[in-house]
């Protein structure tokens, strides 16, 4: 049975409410532009749950459902089509994109109140849901990179939104640009897949896959090369080492923005992108072991940044980086759904853990630096508990939603071949530092004392709060406005209402939203996985290596033996054990005895200022890559080769005719005698010439 | 008989003694007499050569080979009417440069 | 049977007008007042320039009725045959555009003589005679008409010791250089006992003794002097550059196209090709020398005369090419050449203005703003001197290098010479682009407007610009005459004589006659 | 009409050229004519792509007549590359007068002349198919255009002027060369008689490969001069900083666009063996090409010379696409035509228009314009994502294909350049985005540029188009390629030296029998059947 869904409708509708923003918003007034945009992105939730249920699991309805409105790009033998492709995974992906999206947008509707360029800021908002709606449901890898480039863009625009900072508009370029890398890698990918598969469509590619033409000893090299394309790709949009530097700083953006998309979308697409090309990884076991070790890097790597940021804000980017990290390494063992469950677990807690700190950030008048915050907690209620729900879901403690997601995808990681004890090893523990860091921050928030403006604050935060305070003056008198809130507030207030309501919708899916994944040794039927079984098995039964270790996640999933659950119960402990330290030491250092930390980032300064300075990888990419580079165009390109030599031998060339013209107009002396005499000299060599000829004749 | 080649080797060495008086000499009148060297070296020539082919009779009766006598009156008016004009325009020259040192008449240049 | 017959009359009819006229302004003249405008002379002289076409319109027709019109007449020493004809046609015209460019000139540079014109008439004569004459002592004595009246039309600014000093310059340095075209003739006479060029083809064969290669190396030294062609150019400049701009017009083009003519019968009478390596280097000298000289030139007249150089270089690279092709090319390019060269020396002559005071290159500053037609239709000129398409240089050019290309003979040779010429080409755009740049890009410095062109002037722009764009769109006919008078140039052709009548015959009125 | 349709397109800008010298001096009006001719060119331009037979393919509204003896002939026709090339002219020239209507106030008659000139020229070039015709039009454009730049331009106009107009005289002489040797050895101008003959000399070896290789670089040295590729792009920086906004618009549009039509038409089209034999070290300048244009881009302190170089950047993905000698990346290549004239002529449009603001283009005059001037912002900002080829705008399309096609070249190291040819897509968001940084955003530092009037109904009508025209190229390209496909698959070599090429397209068909590394699926039916979810 097949049914017209109009999928394609599902991305428009935000389109349109870009579009009609865009282009007529600066007319409207701030009520109208809100409607549109909700209006237009509820439209869209609604569609796609219309369409989810309607091809839900036996509604007999067969999965994947294909929609194809017509042809985008065709040249030669090549073509790509405009192909809608809704199956579990893009269910989950549209749901959540559209579901945390529309909630975002209301929270929105409050934090925006006040600035200016509220029109764009929604324009760009549902522009953004355009491309990530078309990401999730792209029919071929084309389309999705349609949606992952678009997204780029709307990243770019949002995080430069408050453009007349210097700081935000570099954020929003180097966004772009590292994601560029990034898509750079996926464009070869993708030239990678045309050439051996004739066609970017999923169900051409899957479909070879999974009719077995090819053995993992025929096409190891070459699905390898895709993957690991693929996976670089990846890495740029999803914030993975070596190209996650873009996020943090992307934290310059609005808070709504970077809830929205630099915690709770966009950045899984890379995530999203591997799982639907799992049937690639799955015959690139090299690839496979790669991406789990990038992403095991990440997550310990930006765990360990997030531990010194005292930005409220960037420490939720690295912990967001380090999430993702667990995504990447749940997808290198092969643990798609795991992967897919934590984004989207992960996409409530940190969506959620974003805008609570909005919300913290309102409260406190703009101020971002969580040392000048404390004791919030009486004065700001509300959001002092769902970001309590949200640290405790993140931190993976049972039964919030971040303990399951975690725990499967830790338990994953031990048991398969790419992962093994010391890779998980390393996921214990960096889930024992997010649960340090995470209250900390907490900590730090919420307790204490408020110490708004009383605290002398390091180098470091005055370093990064100036330009932002230059910036103030201008920004207040136009729509650029930094997020400091210039409506002086006397005290520290509650968010209204419009704010609150969608943390508090988070909160609860924090608390519930991983009971859909709870596992059989708990009494669970983990009904995600097996939800999403049928289309991590869409890929082959592929034969040896790849095939082991598919059955290794699957029996994991799968069966419920004693000693399974035995062996489960202690990995899952071991998780929550390194949780509860985590929040011993936070408690200790920030709550108990402040004074702590000051005496052990004084004793171990070296290792301390290399964790403040994010273990100088910006400075090493600006000393290696970037002013080399510069220095390389302005002085050997551009004024060596350029200028230099080739204009230099144009130039010259020109300089050496009218030279050559001087030397040869001194013949003409003006006398003569002189003259008379070229004209003999030249009759005697001609005679001389023709004579010469006729007596060797 | 002088042989024909003695006429034209004296044509020839008359001919040069022109080219060098006119490479040589710095008086425009001399200049131009020495041209007028040249041009007699040439009527010698034709003379020889009308001797030459009116004892050397050729094949197509067409030809008519004592021509050559008759060029060289048309060269000898030819070189009136050149001295003539050439005198006139050495008195031009002589007006505007008051001098009839060819090297000095040397205005345009380069 | 008298040996001279009424159809030997026609032969040499244009010449007979172009005399008829100059001795009547000849006599005219001293009846005019002293000091009074000469322009009522130079109408009749006009007059005599067209009356000059019209004759050879009358050999046309002639030679579509008589078949035998392109035999030799006059014992042998004239032949008027298609390639006659067309310089017949081409060298008249010339002067009648310089006598338009000259009616404003001498009143502007107040010169007050009408033998002025007479000697402009008589200059044509011989030139016109140097077209159609196949006997070398005829030519020679053509040469010098052309060039006694030229002598003295170089010298006619009188005042200025510039024009003086390029009269004595031209005299002294032509009569040199007659001296030894004249010896050349001497020795082909010695070599063959014959003068005629129908003659001496067939008495030399393809393997022609010593005198003769010698007699042909001193009469291309002669001509080359004429055509201006390196090593022989040197004279140029210097007399371009004092010879009054009208003049200097007619005799960058029309002695210039007379001498080529003669060069082409005389060098092409032999089926020997001795001659094409010397050839070769005169192009390839002439085309190096002229470009690279004229880069630095400030004075426009000078620029023009180096120009001039290098354009006898193109024609040569045709006469290199030696098939017939080439020669068609050759008197193709004569024409595209007179077109334009007279056309950006009648521009030269007028913004002269009175002394030529204004001739360097920064003179022309803005003129694109102060006299935007007069710019206009100098850039036409120009364009063409570089050889852009649509205009009768590109095409002129473009014949030539297809000849060179086409070429059976030393076929590497010729390709070499063709990237010469075109990178030449190219070298010369430069200075060429030079004065548009001034032009139109340069703010003026002389700030009072150029005097309006005279209707007489006016005319003789847009004939030359008209010529100029005609040959560069529309050549069809002008290249069906001059494939005529290539093929007429043959000497098989030339020996065979009326047994090919259709050869010999003008095209021109087999061609038009059924559109009338 | 359907074989006068093209001489009417080409020479109607040349009546109104002729018609506008004879206008008076009224400024007005002159703007208003050329402004009403040149849309009248476009509108008749609009029957090609009307009546155009999308089924054939091969050369359309065809005319052919004697012009100079037997052999020169006046032969136009159009295929589905030169059409959409002539209505990229047709649709820049009207943009190009409205965007010069106050920034030209002076000897405005000799501006829309030229212009229109020009705008003859331009579409001759693309609509010649006789030789000698081609390189009147080629040549004919050179002098407006060097006009264009030498009156109308800025401080160092002369020297670009005349810089660009040797360059390009240089270079072309030796097509004419080549031109002429052909014409002696075929008899003919023609296109199809030369290209036909190319193919059967090869054939049965009445040509040597020596002399191929010679008219091949004849013509490859004139157009690469066009193009331009690296090293010989010297002029157009300078070019283009110094010429008038029409005078950008139309260069980079159209005319670049002429030398890599050329080098599709002629090069590829005449010696499909020597361009395989040549394809490596061309498409390693192309490479050279996309990288150094756009690192140089990334340092220059001007506006303009940034978007001059990135044109040498982009017009070095037109050659690689070209040179790789596929279907899919020639596709790409003239789709990447017509979508850099498009995007860069905006670029070039909105760069005037700050420059009548501002008189100048240097960066450090700039930033923080966002604020004063949104609208112009929101319409650079498309141009940009256009030009560094965000997918869903014309510039992926292009990019997309030609990388692609490359990638799947049987040429040498073709792969090894379509990952150096993608690494472009850094290159440009760097160098796009910085430009627009310095430009649009940070904080204003210089008052004047407060209170800069956004633009007005004028040049937002101008704008338009080319924005619209971007989105559109952007998610229909099939509409334009169903005609650019079958013309470059006649044009692409078909001769029997290319034999590796023809395999290689044949195997596309079935894709299942590509890769060599893949051997065990050669032996399998086709997948899809089985594996597609329908």
């Amino acid at each position: 049975m097949t049914k017209n869904l109009n999928l394609w409708v599902i991305p428009l509708l935000p389109l349109i409410g870009a579009a009609i923003n865009g282009l007529f918003g600066r007319r409207f007034k701030n009520a109208m532009v809100s409607a549109v945009a909700l209006l237009f992105t509820a439209a869209s939730f609604g569609w796609a749950a219309w369409a989810v249920w309607t091809v839900w699991p036996g509604s007999g309805i067969a999965l994947p459902h294909i929609e194809t409105l017509g042809t985008w790009i065709t040249a030669g033998t090549f073509s790509a089509p405009f192909g809608f492709y809704l199956d579990q995974l893009s269910m989950i992906m549209v749901l959540v994109v559209t579901g945390v999206g529309f909630l975002i947008h209301i929270y929105s509707v409050g934090y925006m109140a006040h600035e200016g360029g509220y029109y764009r800021f929604f324009a760009y908002l549902n522009l953004f849901m355009f491309f990530m709606l078309t990401l999730v449901l792209a029919n071929n890898y084309l389309l999705m990179f349609v949606g992952w480039e678009g997204v780029g863009l709307a990243s770019y625009l949002l995080i430069g939104f408050f453009f007349l900072k210097d700081s935000a508009a570099d954020a929003g370029k180097k966004a772009f640009i590292v994601n560029r890398i990034g898509d750079f890698a996926f464009l070869i990918g993708m030239f990678l897949i045309i050439r051996h598969f004739g066609s970017l469509n999923y169900d051409a590619v899957f479909g070879k896959i999974a009719a077995g033409h090819f053995t993992p000893e025929a096409g190891w090299g070459i699905f390898t090369a895709i993957a690991l394309c693929l996976m670089f790709g990846a890495t740029g949009k999803s914030a993975q080492v070596p190209l996650y530097v873009w996020l943090p700083d992307a934290m310059e953006g609005p808070t709504p923005v970077s809830a929205l998309i630099h915690a709770a979308t966009m950045v899984t697409a890379g995530i999203y992108m591997i799982a639907r090309s799992h049937a690639i990884f799955n015959l690139a076991p090299h690839a496979l072991q790669i991406v789990a070790i990038i992403g095991c890097i990440t997550a310990i790597f930006a765990a360990t940044m997030g531990l010194a940021q005292t930005d409220i804000k960037r420490v939720l980017a690295y912990s967001t980086v380090s999430q993702l990290g667990y995504m990447f390494l749940a997808c290198g063992v092969a643990a798609y759904s795991a992967g897919i469950f934590h984004l989207m677990t992960h996409a409530f807690f940190k969506a959620l853990l974003f805008l609570g700190a909005g919300s913290v950030i309102h409260a406190v008048g703009g101020e971002q630096d969580m040392r000048r915050m404390g004791g919030l907690r009486k004065l700001i209620p509300v959001t002092f508990w769902v970001v309590t729900i949200a640290t405790i879901a993140i931190a993976g403690i049972p039964p919030f939603a971040g303990f399951f997601s975690k725990d499967e995808i830790l338990g994953a990681v031990f048991h398969s071949p790419y992962g093994g004890p010391v890779i998980w090893g390393i996921g214990v523990l960096t889930a024992g530092l997010t649960s340090f860091y995470m209250f900390r921050l907490w900590f730090m928030t919420f307790f204490g004392e408020l110490k708004l403006g009383s605290v002398e604050l390091g180098e470091e935060a005055h370093a990064a709060k100036a330009p932002a305070q230059a910036a103030h003056g201008a920004a207040s008198h136009s729509h650029g406005h930094a997020d400091d809130h210039s409506h002086g507030h006397g005290g520290v207030h509650e968010s209204p209402w419009i704010m609150l309501a969608p943390l508090v919708i988070l909160a609860v899916l924090s608390f519930v939203g991983g009971w859909v994944g709870v596992p059989q040794f708990m009494g669970g039927h983990n009904e995600i996985e097996q939800f999403l079984a049928p289309v991590m098995q869409s890929g082959p039964a592929v034969a040896g290596e790849a095939v082991s270790d598919k059955d290794a996640t699957t029996s994991h999933a799968g069966e419920a033996t004693p000693e399974n659950t035995k062996e489960e119960l202690f990995l899952a402990g071991t998780s929550v054990a390194a949780a509860l330290i985590g929040l011993f030491f936070a408690y200790l250092f920030y709550y108990k005895s402040p004074e702590l930390p000051d005496r052990i980032t004084s004793k171990m300064h070296g290792i301390y200022m290399m964790v403040l300075h994010k273990y100088y990888v910006d400075e090493g990419y600006g000393a290696i890559f970037v002013k080399p580079l510069l220095a390389l165009s302005t002085v050997v390109l551009w004024r060596g080769v350029d200028q230099g030599v080739i204009d230099g031998l144009v130039n010259g060339a020109g300089t050496a005719s009218q030279g050559v013209g001087n030397e040869l107009r001194q013949m003409q002396s003006g006398n003569i005698r002189s003259y008379a005499a070229w004209v003999a000299i030249g009759g005697a060599a001609i005679v001389a010439y023709m004579i010469w000829l006729g007596v060797t004749r | 008989m002088v042989p024909l080649s003695w006429y034209l080797i004296l044509s020839g060495i008359l001919f040069s003694l022109g080219v060098l008086g006119f490479l040589l000499k710095r008086n425009i009148i001399t200049i131009f007499m020495s041209i007028e060297l040249m041009l007699n070296a040439v009527n010698l020539s034709f003379v020889a050569f009308a001797n030459y082919w009116h004892t050397h009779p050729v094949a197509d009766k067409s030809i008519v080979p004592l021509s050559g006598q008759v060029f060289v009156f048309f060269v000898m008016v030819v070189a009136a009417a050149e001295a003539a004009v050439g005198l006139a325009i050495i008195i031009a020259v002589f007006r505007t440069r008051e001098t009839l040192n060819v090297d000095r008449v040397n205005l345009l240049k380069l | 049977m008298n040996p001279i017959q009424t159809v030997d009359y026609i032969r040499i009819l244009p010449e007979l007008v172009l005399t008829a006229f100059g001795i009547i302004i000849m006599m005219a003249d001293p009846l005019l007042k002293p000091g009074a405008s000469r322009k009522g002379l130079g109408l009749v002289a006009l007059g005599g320039t067209i009356a000059a076409i019209a004759a050879t319109f009358c050999q046309i027709a002639w030679s579509a009725r008589d078949a035998n019109f392109a035999t030799p007449g006059w014992f042998g020493m004239v032949r008027v045959d298609s390639f006659a004809i067309f310089f017949h046609l081409l060298i008249p015209a010339i002067s009648a555009v310089c006598i338009l460019a000259s009616l404003e000139y001498l009143d502007a540079q107040n010169i007050r003589s009408g033998e002025y014109y007479a000697l402009i008439l008589f200059g044509t004569v011989g030139m016109v005679l140097m077209s159609s004459a196949v006997e070398l002592v005829l030519i020679f004595i053509a040469l010098e008409i052309s060039s006694i009246s030229t002598y003295i039309l170089a010298g006619y600014r009188r005042r200025n010791a510039g024009s003086a000093e390029s009269a004595i310059k031209y005299f002294l340095l032509g009569s040199f250089a007659t001296a030894f075209f004249l010896y050349g003739v001497a020795l082909m006479f010695g070599a063959t006992g014959s003068t005629s060029i129908l003659k001496i083809g067939p008495a030399l064969g393809s393997n022609p003794g010593l005198l003769a290669i010698a007699a042909t190396a001193l009469m291309i030294v002669g001509l080359g002097f004429k055509v201006a062609a390196a090593p022989f150019h040197i004279w140029t400049p210097d007399v371009y550059e004092g010879a009054p701009a009208p003049i200097v017009a007619l005799m960058s083009t029309g002695p210039k196209a007379a001498a080529f003519a003669v060069l082409l019968r005389v060098l092409f009478a032999t089926t020997s090709s001795d001659w094409l390596p010397l050839i070769w280097i005169c192009a390839a000298l002439s085309m190096t020398l002229g470009n690279f000289g004229a880069l630095m030139q400030n004075n426009v007249k000078r620029m023009l005369a180096y120009s001039s150089i290098a354009h006898a270089g193109y024609l040569l690279v045709a006469f290199a090419a030696s098939n017939e092709i080439g020669r068609s090319a050759a008197i193709f390019y004569t024409a595209s050449y007179a077109a334009m060269n007279v056309g950006a020396f009648a521009v030269v002559s007028h913004f002269g203005a009175g002394g030529e005071r204004y001739v360097s290159v920064d003179d022309y500053s803005g003129l694109g703003r102060r006299s935007p037609l007069l710019a206009f239709t100098f850039t036409i000129f120009m364009l063409s001197l570089i050889g852009i398409p649509a205009t009768a240089g590109f095409l002129a050019k473009y014949y030539v290098f297809n000849a060179a290309l086409s070429a059976n003979a030393h076929p590497t040779a010729l390709v070499w010479l063709t990237i010469i010429g075109l990178v030449n080409s190219a070298v010369a755009s430069y200075y060429y682009l030079r004065l548009i740049v001034v032009m139109y890009m340069r703010e003026p410095v002389i700030v009072e407007a150029p005097a309006p062109a005279s209707g007489a002037m006016k005319l003789a722009l847009v004939l030359a610009a008209i010529a100029t764009i005609y040959l560069g769109v529309m050549p069809g006919r002008v290249l069906t005459y001059s494939d005529a008078g290539a093929r007429d140039l043959l000497p098989t052709a030339a020996a065979a004589g009326s047994a090919t009548p259709g050869s010999s015959t003008f095209p021109g009125p087999v061609a038009t006659t059924p559109e009338k | 009409m359907n074989n006068s349709i093209l001489t009417l397109v080409t020479f109607v800008p040349a009546i109104g050229a002729l018609a506008l010298m004879l206008m008076p001096r009224n400024d007005r009006a002159l703007r208003w004519a050329a402004l009403i001719i040149s849309i009248a060119t476009f509108a008749i331009s609009l029957f090609l792509p009307m009546y155009y037979d999308y089924g054939a393919s091969g050369f359309q509204f065809e005319t052919n007549r004697n012009w100079i003896g037997q052999t020169i002939h006046y032969h136009m026709g159009a295929d589905g590359i030169s059409m959409w090339l002539v209505l990229l002219t047709t649709l820049l020239v009207p943009v190009s007068v409205l965007v010069s209507w106050k920034s030209i106030h002076d000897r405005v008659k000799e501006f829309f002349v030229l212009l229109l000139l020009l705008e003859m020229a331009m579409i001759g070039v693309f609509l010649a198919l006789d030789m000698f015709l081609f390189y009147v039009f080629w040549e004919a454009t050179l002098i407006p255009m060097a006009l264009l730049i030498g009156m109308y331009g800025h401080e160092r106009r002369v020297y670009a002027a005349v810089k660009f107009f040797l360059y390009t005289m240089v270079a072309s002489v030796f097509m004419l060369a080549a031109i002429i040797w052909l014409y002696v050895h075929t008899g003919s101008f023609d296109y199809s008689v030369i290209r036909e003959w190319i193919r059967v000399s090869i054939q049965n070896g009445s040509v040597s490969g020596t002399a191929l290789q010679w008219l091949f670089l004849g013509f490859f040295i004139a157009f690469a001069v066009k193009v331009p590729l690296f090293p010989l792009h010297t002029w157009l920086p300078d070019a283009h900083v110094e010429a008038p906004t029409a005078g950008s618009v139309l260069l980079a549009g159209v005319l670049l666009k002429m030398g890599t039509y050329g080098l599709l038409r002629f090069n590829v089209g005449m010696f499909p063996d020597q361009a395989a034999y040549n394809s490596s070290w061309i498409n390693t300048l192309a490479v050279i090409g996309i990288i150094y244009g756009a690192l140089v881009a990334l340092v220059q302190p001007n506006l303009k010379k940034l978007i001059a170089y990135s044109s040498v950047s982009h017009l070095g993905f037109v050659v690689l696409g070209i040179f790789s000698l596929t279907t899919i990346g020639a596709d790409g290549a003239v789709y990447q035509m017509l979508n850099h004239g498009i995007s860069t002529g905006a670029l070039f449009m909105l760069a005037g228009m700050l420059y009548e603001r501002k008189h100048t283009y240097e960066f450090k005059e700039f930033g923080g314009l966002a604020t004063p001037m949104p609208v112009y912002a929101t319409f650079f900002l498309l141009a940009v994502l256009s030009s560094v080829g965000l997918p869903l705008l014309n510039g992926f399309v292009g990019e997309f294909l030609v990388l692609s096609g490359t990638f799947q070249s049987a040429m040498p190291h073709a792969m090894l350049f379509a990952i150096l040819g993608s690494s472009g897509v850094i290159w440009g968001a760097c160098y796009l985005l910085w430009m627009y940084q310095k430009v649009f955003y940070g904080q204003i530092h210089h008052d004047e540029n407060k209170t800069l009037p956004d633009i007005d109904g004028r040049e937002r009508i101008s704008l338009v188009p080319l924005v619209v025209l971007a989105v559109i190229m952007g998610v229909a390209s099939p509409y334009w390629m169903k005609s650019i496909q079958p013309a470059v698959v006649s044009t692409l070599p078909q001769a029997a030296g290319v034999k590796a090429q023809a395999q290689k397209d044949h195997n596309q068909d079935k894709p299942d029998l590509v890769s060599p590394v893949l051997p065990a699926a050669a032996a399998v039916p086709n997948a899809s059947a089985t594996g597609g979810q329908k």
